[in-house]
């Protein structure tokens, strides 16, 4: 490590604020612009799971009556 | 070389591509990405002149070039949408837009923090920072128009047009808000000759760099999953895919 | 068939520019109210600065140029909207002559009574916020060609929302970032005039931008007419 | 000739004349000076227009920097180690202005050659280097200039 501390790291003497807090707020959008697909795949995967079931057990039904 | 382009406009094949890589590129893209942050942030040395603050270089110019790459994706793709009528161009571009829009919004804010340091101020007029505003406005105004049409093929269509004028206009506003005022140091990183930038300090960001590239290419994937999943829920390749 | 396409471009295009101002001389408030946008715009930065002749000047090029742009965005909204609505712009789409070329009449009806009518009366507009007569000739000219090469960038916006809903304000949020070069040049042509210095550079780049802009918007513009129309 | 010819002919030729005024206009554009930037020698050699808004740009030379005591004004030279000039300016200077670095101030020159600035910027350059390396870059220079 460059720095002597973890104090020191955090202060970044004296600029530590706009360092982390640049780096911290990059983080937070990448963080939700990761997080969207995915969070979207997700559901979207799961109503066709949910759908295909649906089917299936209709499809079961109907030859159940027949 | 046809095989390839044709297998890159079937949406199955994509999907298929999208869903083997993202698996391994997701990890290894996070990992890179803290471990980059880490390096740059308490490895690599201080700067002889600006000390710690410089340390937002890592963030600042990755995202600042990606975000400028990534337009040229999107208007490329729009390209390929309007001339070859290709679905999956239309689904490529849509899926930039908002990555790009992310990036100039991170190269813009992370410039803003790193100017109050160094220039004394949060905001100035500069051309660079300008022209970047001005690059996140374009990538505002694609996404707007393309939520603004009912027709998602039409809106890709209209949007293929106004990111290929844009294109035409990126060099021309970078010009003219350059000869209007400049303040940015000129670039550190060279082809040619010996870069400005000390080893020890470029090895982290051009890893930093690479990173922000497979970070686009991994949004990209996920974002063309999210559409394909969207247009082809009633398919059948996608169910028996989503079944198996 | 054949005789049908030899249509001949020039007149047609001539025919259908004084159709356009005919249509402009009928319902005046179209012309005319950019121009009162523009007057009174004008009116209010004296009224919210305070009426300092020397901050004023100062000001002048600035507030000219945004208030011009503004006016222009205002025409630009209406620019192919009544067209698509009572089915002329189909029918423009389905003429022999090319849709590319078949935009400029109007283009040029709109230019005369909106961008050299408000480059005309600039002047006064200039002495009002303080600008010496002696750089009205400087305002003019690169109000002349700077409204030109708005319209031509606007048209292609407007192009692309006419078909939207409410596409006013997406049209603003399209077309402002790419006339920001327009602004700074014209800007500078005329901050050049009041220093003493030479404009000609800024109102060659003017200039480029007006030819530049006759050659690659028509196409684009007729793109995105197409687009509108689902074609 | 045929009237179809014709029409294409003409629209040829506008779009060949169009594209060359269009270059034309730029080039003429580029050989003009576009920016208003000067260096300390082009103030030298009075090419720098009087009493109008100009930029000039360059290294702030060791030990000149003068502060008023009374007042904020400070006033230093801004070299290109060819020439230098002064510059005077009533404000608070930014974090990075220093001796020997980059500045670049946005002010009106004076008949007198001195200008009065209403804006100074700290310019940082190019070169990134950690603090040891920069001392030995020094040293080495040092060592070079003394042979």
């Amino acid at each position: 490590m460059y720095f002597d501390s973890v104090a020191d790291a955090l202060a970044m003497s004296g600029h530590g604020v706009f360092v982390w807090g640049a780096y911290s707020i990059s983080f937070v959008i990448i963080f939700f612009v990761l997080l969207r697909p995915v969070m979207s795949i997700r559901t979207l995967n799961a109503g066709i799971r949910q759908e295909a079931l649906r089917k299936q057990s209709a499809q079961v039904a109907q030859q159940n009556a027949s | 070389m046809w095989r390839i382009i044709h297998q890159f406009g079937s949406p199955p094949w994509v999907y298929r591509f999208c869903d083997k890589v993202i698996p391994w590129l997701m990890p290894i893209t996070i990992v890179a990405l803290l471990g980059g942050s880490v390096w740059g942030l308490l490895f690599a040395p201080t700067d002889y002149k600006q000390g710690d603050s410089y340390r937002i270089i890592y963030i600042h110019v990755p995202a600042a070039v990606v975000a400028l790459a990534g337009y040229y994706v999107m208007a490329l793709a729009g390209l390929v949408s309007l001339v070859w009528r290709v679905k999956l161009a239309d689904t490529a571009m849509r899926a930039a837009a908002p990555i790009g829009a992310a990036y100039t919004a991170i190269a813009l804010i992370t410039g803003a923090i790193w100017g109050k340091p160094t220039w004394g101020a949060w905001w100035v007029w500069d051309a660079r920072i300008t022209s970047m505003l001005i690059l996140f406005f374009l990538y505002v105004g694609v996404i707007a128009l393309f939520e603004a049409y009912e027709n998602k093929t039409v809106a890709a269509r209209a949007c293929a047009i106004l990111s290929l004028v844009g294109t035409v206009n990126i060099p021309i506003i970078y010009k003219s808000v350059d000869w209007w005022y400049s303040l940015h140091q000129p670039a550190s990183i060279k082809f040619t000759g010996s870069s400005a930038i000390d080893a020890s300090m470029l090895y982290p960001l051009l890893g930093m760099i690479i990173t922000f590239y497979a970070l686009f290419a991994l949004l990209m994937m996920l974002n063309l999953k999210q559409s394909l999943t969207e247009e082809y829920a009633q398919s059948a390749w996608l169910n028996k895919r989503l079944a198996a | 068939m054949t005789e049908a396409r030899d249509i001949d471009i020039f007149r047609y295009c001539r025919s259908q520019t004084v159709r356009h101002l005919m249509l402009m001389v009928r319902s005046p408030s179209e012309v005319v109210n950019p121009l009162l946008f523009f007057l009174l715009v004008i009116v209010l930065f004296p009224l919210g600065l305070g009426p300092d002749p020397e901050q004023l000047s100062i000001l002048a090029p600035g507030i000219l140029w945004v208030v011009a742009l503004l006016s222009n965005l205002m025409i630009c909204m209406r620019l192919f909207v009544d067209d698509l609505e009572d089915g002329s712009l189909e029918q423009l789409a389905m003429a022999r002559v090319p849709l590319s070329i078949a935009v400029l009449p109007q283009l040029l009806a709109s230019w005369l009574a909106s961008g050299l009518l408000l480059s005309l009366v600039s002047p006064i507009f200039g002495l009002m916020l303080g600008l010496p007569l002696e750089v009205a000739s400087v305002l003019v000219v690169s109000l002349l060609m700077g409204t030109a090469i708005m319209l031509l960038l606007g048209a292609v916006g407007a192009a692309l929302t006419v078909g939207v809903q409410r596409g006013g304000i997406l049209l603003a949020l399209l077309i402002l970032p790419l006339y920001v070069p327009i602004l700074i040049a014209g800007t500078r042509a005329l901050n050049e005039a009041l220093q003493g210095g030479d404009p000609t550079v800024a109102l060659a780049l003017l200039g480029a931008g007006v030819t530049g802009g006759l050659l690659l918007a028509p196409l684009a513009i007729a793109a995105g007419l197409r687009v509108s129309l689902e074609l | 000739m045929h009237p179809k010819r014709k029409q294409r002919l003409i629209v040829a030729l506008v779009i060949v004349f169009l594209s060359s005024v269009t270059i034309g206009l730029i080039t003429y554009a580029l050989r003009g000076n576009i920016n208003l930037f000067y260096s300390p020698s082009e103030v030298a050699a009075g090419e720098a227009p009087i009493d109008r808004q100009i930029r000039v740009g360059g290294m702030v030379v060791e030990g000149s920097v003068r502060r008023a005591s009374d007042r904020l004004e400070t006033r230093f030279d801004v070299t290109d180690f060819v020439h230098s000039v002064t510059v005077t300016y009533d404000g608070i200077l930014p974090d990075l202005f220093a001796e020997g670095e980059g500045v670049v101030a946005t002010g009106k020159l004076g008949p007198n050659g001195v200008v009065t600035a209403s804006e100074v910027l700290a310019k940082h350059d190019e070169n990134y280097m950690p603090p040891e390396v920069a001392e030995a870059l020094e040293k080495a220079s040092a060592r070079g200039s003394m042979q």
